[in-house]
């Protein structure tokens, strides 16, 4: 079956292996680092949210695979956005998600975030998350179950350790694309209109 | 010769912190019946916060805020020994004393202050007036239970005091002991009275503006500077050591006992650990004083 | 209590809905005047939801005001009609508190206006420049429709109904070319 | 006029530096001028050239700033007047000159506050000092009357002559006058308003030098009249510890409490005194309090000018005006923080070698409650340190105008750079200054403090060395900041001051973000903080004022209107009361 | 002359203190609260736009997805406001099926509870603990009804399936696990001495107030008012089973804990009683296809007893198959607004996720 739900993977994972041959050795050993330890957000976005406690107590410990809540975006690498986004979460979820440090990921829970799901037709929701920010993973379920939630998290981890993930990079590259779509929905408020050179900013101590 | 030994000291405290902050993060899994994660995982953390590609800054002063925390919490490492009475491992306490690593262990957290100032997070601020007004109260059961060790042992240098300690401290002087170990959990940010960054209520206090490498710069520092803070209780209260498996086992233990403590109580509001530490433990704290001081002599 | 309440407002009969529910509609400008009759003689102390109903056939608003007794034993909803166009009713919040939080919600919901009430701000939508949402005339899909993108789906984005007759004609036609093989076959083997 | 200053102060500090060495003496015997038996003169003691060079420090580095304020010339007139009676009361060999200079001190700054104080601050001081100087002439009326000689030298056989009441008398008459001076808690009524409404010019002077006449007056009081040995274990003693303990403790938890700059530090520096104090009741604990004295002035000095620079560019003096102003103004923020690290006694400055001095001798003393009590207020010390820096310097700018203001003038930041290089100086090298105090204690024939090298500081049972301390710091803070610049990972810079992790809300122009007003307004919850915040003793004085102003209506009712006969009454009861004093 | 008394923080939408996604924005003076503003709408969705456009049984479908931490008062109340308007009956059995399931949900409701109110001051061994017993129940539901939070079951006319054999047996063995698991909560959490310091004292509500504007739920039994929709308007098989209502003195945060502690006991009490009693009967009652089932033009106001109080539904037909008007009235509309902004001011930083937690505000019943 060449056409339909396989090619579009293909076609999603066609650009991700595109350029992992420039790494240097550092940079696998910093992927090795990075897949061991991820901090997620603390940002109960969507409905999904409430299967979050499960996955990080006791029955399903996130903890034991190095995944650990962090209060800050500052100090995050994963947000989740878990189910629908409505245009006032979306603001904030921006906001939080160009506060974090590169590398940075996105796991998209639902098929909300995918083609607006259940509220298909509600006037207050976004129906495709990824014209306006780049997502890594998705996980299935309205609702996913502790299980898949992990199942995803793996996958994003070794993704991470085969260093194929660079959509924090494809998020700075065209940035006028997201931002364009992001003003669509949101009008000017979005988050401060930091001009792009913030991003391709690589001065510094 | 004396840069090698400051240098293995700096490594062993860092790996060693880190271990003990793994087995804490072990235990504590444990508690809550659950497996938790491998005992190098705070390594894992920090180096990965190394690797960020960028981490966001505010200016010079917030860049030199954490490496102003760093550098205190080295220098109280260096100027508390190991063993009392080898000379290896004794950093520079031949040229200080117990007063100056009182001072040096508030040197790190107000020069890190500044940089929490500038960073202009009001959370950052907040979480740092917290620590500033919880310090007064765990440092004077601290200061009492201290002086009255230096005057019993008539020397204000670490290594003779836990040299000089025929009985441990903690079993000639219980009352002193048992001070000194409340404001020590308060010193190491255990549970009641973990006010300073406490997530649900001022948003990951001092820390919340730090991103990237500051941010496991910071980790490291309270890796390095927690193994400082148990030697020095070692030390001071547990006959000091003159073995390395000796001191691990001594410190092991202490640090259990902080754990265990921390996970059986909720938080305290500041102003009540304030009240409490000033309260409870000062109090227990100069009646040891006077027995130290009435029997010693 | 029906009695007093039938001959005080001449209004239609009052419906009894379940045993611990009665409701009763009455003119606009009687409402509070039954509110406050309730709420002294028969203890109807608190005020727990102001609801409205968007009648656009009838070209009006229906404000439902359900109160319960202090022992939460009745309830009972009045209801009153105002027009559609600028719809306006008086606040309660000057004697409960809580009717600001409920007014303000039917405001941004109804565009209702209630005079009296000082924090009429956005509660659910931020920045909200269309008509209010939940009046009929609002329809939701035709404003995703030409203001949100969907996922453009698979390459073929097919209809679901053509799809189902390609694939039942396609099974006919298998179904039929198999049965000419197989008589083909027949005479192949009968003509060997 | 400025110039002049600058010369005066210049001429000032040549003329000690001078004394310092020599045995200068000079006696006048006063029998010739018709009163017999009376020998005043001044004497160039060690003691006496310390706190000279004090007072010309000071005078130096305010006259630096004086070109930044229009004074007027009768303003610099009394300031020498000041200068010249500071000079009388150090050099001064008898209680005679020295009752002249403290008098002319307290009249000219008296003056000198009249240019800026408020009606009701100017007879908050003239009344305390007015007192302070009657206390201080009944004391050494009672002293004259049984040494019958105003020399030092010969006051202590006069002290013992006293009868044991006579004794207490005089010690509570001195003690009174010279906590005033000082301004021990209870007695601070007047200083906190003077330190407020005070020129921003004369600040600095009034609490880095004219505090430590208090302070030389106690020593003199302790070391010549009341012999230092005897008192200890004595009631003097523990009220001294006492005063001294409970004036740091409460000024510091009062300092915390406040919105003004200049308040905040007048309470840090009734703190700083308070510890000063509190060592004095030691037996050996006078080079402790010297080496704090000479740090105090240092560090009141710097700080008071750096605030006279923020107050001289915005225009304000208030935390929750201020704030956000360390990039317009960083070389005076890493004055102001080396200003603070020295006042809460931080290892690599000086201020550590003081309070370590006050720590020993405190230890060797044996009294461990005076001592863990002094370590508990020095730590209670950092909330208000960190609140002068932050409300200034750090957070969030209250106002537009602070995101174009310029740097503070040369003429403020001279002085602060001289000043912080003495701190840094004898931060590396404490053991500096023993030398020069030893000969202070021999000459005052007390134990001296154990010196090995400029750079070890301490005696057998504690020493540290200020070199080592200081390479250490510097050493590892360098290697750190070169293993941080290393890394690959960039810091990259806020795009503006509201880039910060708000909870994801974006804060604007409006959102109030700076924290200087309400940092420490926790500690009223604490128990006895809060007792503490609660009361003060200006409620007391308000209630005998109120009092003394009933009388006083009362008092006046009496005089009928017609001067005749209310002159007759006078002049009988004056003649009662002739009859029944020569009875 | 511009000053800057107090600061303004967000107890935001991001940030580990707060139930849910909304914010509450704080104006501080030191760490003492001088007035605090709540912002929801994070999570509108529009459902009541979304009904008016869909038949019963799609409106069904996305009723149960209103309130997270506690979807099956929905589906009861959306199923009771269905069968009154269309005037369908249920059988005995079904009505025996939805208590069970309404009350175990709101056993896993007060575990949520205990969790967030234990992270509220740090003692985050309680929290896991309690999560990890509400996954017992969730697993009961998961094989009830096949999902662990959203059920889809109570369907207007019946229960989607009965229950499977031996479902009975599992769900006694699970009760008896809690009446064991409670009492190690009691002397770790709620006799806790650093709980009861922290929470005494803390967000006294008065009775009076909470009678006239109308609070519902622990804030009504917290000052001692036996409030209960299942007895004071009994729905379902509530008058045939004995439970009484706890209340405690106080009206603070220390006293809904053991209101919320006693409901605990109260709601494995029920469930015995419903294990004894459960009759036999049909589950489903005979229904027109979803394209016919028409709701006359009428309306009505059901209430039922959610965990954190009374959960109200207007509905309103208007003869067509879709519904014409519902709307939502959970407890947290009027908590999170006139309850906490009182509670909040004068109270300190660290007390505000304590009271929110007390209150059990959800934010998407509020905004829906």
């Amino acid at each position: 079956m060449d056409e339909g739900f396989l090619k579009e993977q293909q076609v999603m994972e066609s650009d991700l292996n595109s350029e992992t041959s420039h790494k240097s050795s550092v940079d696998f050993l910093m992927d090795w680092f990075r897949r061991r330890s991820i901090f997620v957000l603390a940002y109960g976005t969507g409905c999904g949210a409430i299967e979050m406690p499960p996955t990080f107590t006791s029955r399903y410990d996130a903890e034991r695979l190095g995944i650990r809540g962090a209060a800050t975006p500052r100090q995050a690498d994963v947000i989740i956005v878990s189910g629908y986004c409505s245009y006032k979460t979306l603001r904030r979820i921006i906001r939080t998600y160009e506060q974090m440090a590169n590398p940075k990921y996105i796991l998209a829970l639902g098929s909300c975030t995918v083609n607006g799901g259940m509220y298909w037709d509600s006037y207050n929701t976004i129906k495709r998350l990824e014209d306006y920010l780049p997502v890594d993973m998705y996980v299935n379920g309205c609702m996913p179950r502790p299980e898949s939630i992990l199942e995803g998290f793996m996958a994003l981890q070794k993704e991470i350790g085969d260093g194929k993930i660079s959509s924090w990079q494809k998020y700075e590259d065209n940035y006028a694309f997201y931002r364009k779509n992001q003003e669509a929905v949101l009008g000017q408020t979005v988050a401060p209109a930091y001009d792009a050179d913030w991003y391709l900013y690589d001065g510094g101590l | 010769m004396i840069i090698l030994d400051l240098a293995l000291m700096l490594i062993t405290a860092y790996f060693v912190g880190f271990i003990y902050y793994g087995l804490y993060r072990n235990i504590t899994a444990r508690f809550q019946r659950r497996i938790g994660p491998t005992i190098f995982q705070s390594f894992y953390d920090s180096i990965k916060f190394f690797g960020k590609k960028e981490a966001i800054s505010h200016g010079w002063m917030f860049y030199l805020g954490p490496i102003i925390m760093a550098t205190g919490a080295i220098m109280t490492l260096f100027f508390i020994p190991f063993f009392y009475q080898s000379e290896s491992f004794s950093g520079l306490s031949g040229y200080g004393n117990l007063f100056l690593v009182l001072y040096l262990m508030l040197l790190g957290p107000l020069g890190n202050a500044m940089g929490v100032g500038v960073g202009g997070n009001p959370f950052g601020v907040m979480g740092v007036t917290r620590g500033l007004t919880r310090l007064f109260a765990l440092e004077l059961p601290f200061y009492i239970a201290v002086v009255a060790i230096m005057s019993i042992s008539q020397s204000a240098d670490i290594a003779t005091i836990a040299g000089s300690q025929t009985t441990i401290n903690a079993f000639a002087h219980p009352l002193l002991f048992i001070a000194a170990l409340f404001s020590f959990v308060a010193m190491m940010g255990q549970s009641p009275f973990d006010v300073v960054g406490a997530p649900v209520e001022v948003y990951s206090g001092p820390a919340s503006e730090f991103s990237g490498k500051f941010l496991s710069l910071l980790m490291s520092q309270s890796a390095i500077f927690s193994f400082a803070k148990l030697v020095l209780m070692v030390n001071l209260f547990l006959g000091g050591a003159d073995g390395f498996f000796e001191l691990l086992w001594k410190t092991f233990v202490l640090f259990l006992f902080v754990i265990a403590f921390g996970a059986i109580y909720g938080r305290f509001k500041t102003p009540q650990s304030v009240d409490f530490l000033i309260k409870v433990p000062t109090v227990i704290a100069i009646v040891g004083l006077i027995f130290a001081t009435a029997w010693g002599n | 209590m029906f009695a007093t309440i039938k001959n005080r407002f001449a209004t239609t009969d009052i419906e009894v809905k379940r045993e611990d529910l009665y409701k009763v509609v009455v003119q606009r400008d009687a409402i509070f005047e039954l509110i406050f009759m309730l709420r002294e003689q028969y203890d109807y102390q608190t005020l727990n939801a102001i609801t409205c109903c968007d009648w656009i056939e009838e070209e009006h608003f229906a404000i439902t005001y359900i109160l319960t007794t202090s022992d939460r034993k009745q309830s009972f909803m009045v209801q009153t009609m105002i027009g559609r166009e600028d719809a306006q009713i008086d606040s309660l919040t000057h004697t409960f508190e809580q009717a600001e939080i409920m007014e303000r919600d039917l405001h941004e919901m109804y565009g209702i206006d209630f005079p009296g009430n000082q924090n009429l701000v956005e509660l659910s939508l931020e920045n909200w420049v269309h008509t209010p949402p939940l009046r009929r005339e609002f329809d939701t899909l035709e404003f995703v429709n030409n203001n949100l993108s969907f996922r453009e789906g698979r390459d073929g984005n097919m209809d679901v109904k053509k799809e189902m007759k390609r694939l039942r004609a396609l099974k006919k036609a298998q179904k039929a070319a198999a049965k000419k093989a197989k008589e083909e076959a027949s005479e192949v083997s009968d003509g060997n | 006029m400025r110039v002049l200053s600058l010369i005066i102060s210049l001429l000032a500090l040549w003329g000690v530096s001078t004394l310092f060495g020599s045995e200068a003496h000079w006696q006048i015997d006063m029998g010739s001028f018709g009163l017999e038996g009376v020998v005043i003169g001044l004497k160039a003691t060690a003691l006496a050239n310390f706190f000279a060079l004090l007072i010309a420090i000071g005078f130096f580095s305010i006259s630096l700033i004086a070109s930044k304020y229009k004074l007027s010339k009768g303003f610099y007139a009394l300031l020498y007047l000041l200068l010249v009676s500071l000079f009388l009361i150090v050099y001064a060999e008898d209680y005679l000159l020295f009752f002249v200079g403290w008098e002319v001190m307290s009249v000219t700054t008296y003056l000198l506050f009249s240019y800026d104080l408020s009606r009701e601050a100017l007879i908050k001081y003239i009344v305390f000092a007015l007192a302070s100087a009657m206390s201080l002439l009944g004391g050494i009326m009672v002293l004259y009357s049984a040494s019958h000689s105003f020399l030092y030298t010969d006051a202590h056989q006069g002290f013992i002559a006293l009868s044991a009441t006579l004794q207490v008398i005089f010690i509570l008459l001195m003690l009174f006058a010279f906590f005033i001076k000082l301004g021990v808690i209870g007695f601070h009524y007047w200083l906190m308003d003077s330190y407020e409404q005070s020129s921003d010019f004369f600040t600095p002077y009034l609490s880095a030098v004219l505090s430590k006449m208090g302070i030389y007056a106690l020593i003199i009081l302790l070391v010549y009249v009341v012999d230092i040995h005897m008192i200890s274990g004595t009631w003097l003693a523990y009220t001294l510890a006492i005063m001294g303990l409970l004036s740091s403790i409460i000024a510091t938890f009062k300092a915390v409490n406040e919105d003004s700059m200049k308040r905040l530090l007048a309470y840090s520096s009734i703190a700083q005194l308070g510890y000063i104090v509190t060592v004095l009741s030691m037996a050996d604990g006078l080079g402790g309090a010297l080496y704090h004295s000479l740090i105090h002035t240092l560090v009141k000095l710097l700080l008071f000018i750096n605030i006279a620079g923020i107050i001289y560019m915005t225009a304000r003096s208030k935390f929750s005006e201020l704030g956000g102003l360390i990039y317009r103004m960083p070389q005076s923020f890493v004055l102001l923080l080396i200003g603070i690290i020295s006042l809460a006694g931080m290892p690599p400055l000086a201020g550590f070698a003081s309070k370590f001095l006050i720590y020993t001798t405190l230890l060797e003393g044996g009294n461990l409650l005076i001592l863990s009590a002094m370590l508990f207020a020095s730590a209670s010390a950092f909330l208000y340190i960190y609140k002068l820096i932050y409300g200034i310097y750090l957070g969030h700018p209250t106002s537009k105008r602070y995101e174009t203001i310029r740097e503070v003038p040369l003429a403020f930041l001279i002085p602060q750079y001289l000043l912080s290089l003495l701190l840094i100086v004898a931060g590396v090298y404490p053991g500096i200054v023993i030398p020069y105090f030893n000969t202070i204690l021999k000459e005052l024939r007390l134990e001296t403090i154990p010196f090995e090298s400029y750079t070890i500081l301490g005696s057998e049972m504690a020493s540290y060395n200020g070199f080592v301390l200081m390479s250490a710091f510097v050493g590892v803070f360098v290697l750190i900041l070169l293993f941080m610049l290393s890394l690959r990972s960039k810091a990259k810079e806020a795009k503006d001051r509201f880039d910060i992790a708000y909870c994801g809300e974006v804060p604007d122009e409006g959102t109030h973000l700076h924290y200087g007003f309400s940092m420490g307004k926790e500690l009223k919850r604490v128990g006895f903080i809060g007792v503490i915040l609660r009361n003060s003793s200006s409620v007391f004085y308000d209630y005998i004022s109120r009092q003394l102003f009933g009388f006083a209506t009362v008092f006046r009712k009496l005089y009928s209107g017609n001067l005749s006969f209310n002159f007759n009454i006078a002049a009988l009861f004056a003649l009662i009361l002739l009859w029944w004093g020569l009875r | 002359m511009e000053t800057n008394k107090h600061i303004t923080i967000f107890h935001g939408p991001q940030h580990p203190g707060i139930t849910g996604n909304m914010s509450v924005e704080l104006d501080l003076i030191g760490e003492t609260i001088q007035k605090a503003t709540t912002h929801v709408g994070y999570l509108h969705r529009g459902f009541e736009k979304l009904v008016e456009r869909r038949t019963v049984i799609q409106a069904f479908t996305i009723v149960c997805r209103i309130c997270v931490p506690e979807p099956d008062p929905n589906e009861a109340n959306f199923a009771m406001a269905v069968e009154e308007l269309a005037g369908i009956e249920v059988s005995e059995r079904v009505k025996y099926i939805r208590v069970m399931v309404l009350e175990l949900s709101r056993l896993a409701s007060q575990c949520m509870w205990l969790a967030g109110q234990s992270g509220s001051i740090g003692l985050y061994a309680v929290g896991q603990w309690a999560i990890a017993d509400r996954d017992l129940i969730l697993d009961l539901f998961e094989e009830l009804t096949g999902g662990r939070v959203y059920h889809m079951y109570i369907y207007p006319g019946g229960v989607r399936r009965d229950l499977p054999d031996g479902f009975l047996r599992r769900l006694e063995k699970v009760l008896n696990h809690f009446k064991k698991r409670l009492k190690e909560y009691d002397n770790i959490f709620i006799n806790n001495a650093s709980f009861k310091s922290r929470a005494i004292g803390v967000g006294i509500v008065s009775p009076e107030e909470c009678i006239k504007n109308g609070y519902v739920g622990q804030v009504l039994r917290g000052c001692g008012i036996e409030a209960d929709v299942r007895k004071d308007a009994p729905y379902l098989v509530y008058d045939q089973l004995d439970f009484e209502v706890p209340t405690a003195q106080g009206g603070d945060v220390y006293a809904r804990a053991l209101v919320r502690r006693a409901e605990m006991d109260q709601s494995i009490h029920i469930l015995e009683q419903v294990i004894d009693k459960m009759p036999e009967g049909e589950i489903m009652v005979k229904m027109p296809t979803h394209r016919k089932f028409k709701l006359p033009k009428n309306d009505t106001w059901v209430k039922v007893e959610s965990s954190r109080g009374e959960f109200a539904y207007y509905m309103a037909g208007d003869g067509s198959e879709k519904i014409r008007r519902m709307q939502v009235r959970g407890p947290s509309l009027v908590h999170a607004f006139t309850l906490l902004e009182d509670l909040l001011v004068g109270a300190e930083l660290s007390d505000v996720a304590l009271i929110m937690n007390s209150l059990g505000i959800c934010p998407p019943e509020i905004e829906r």
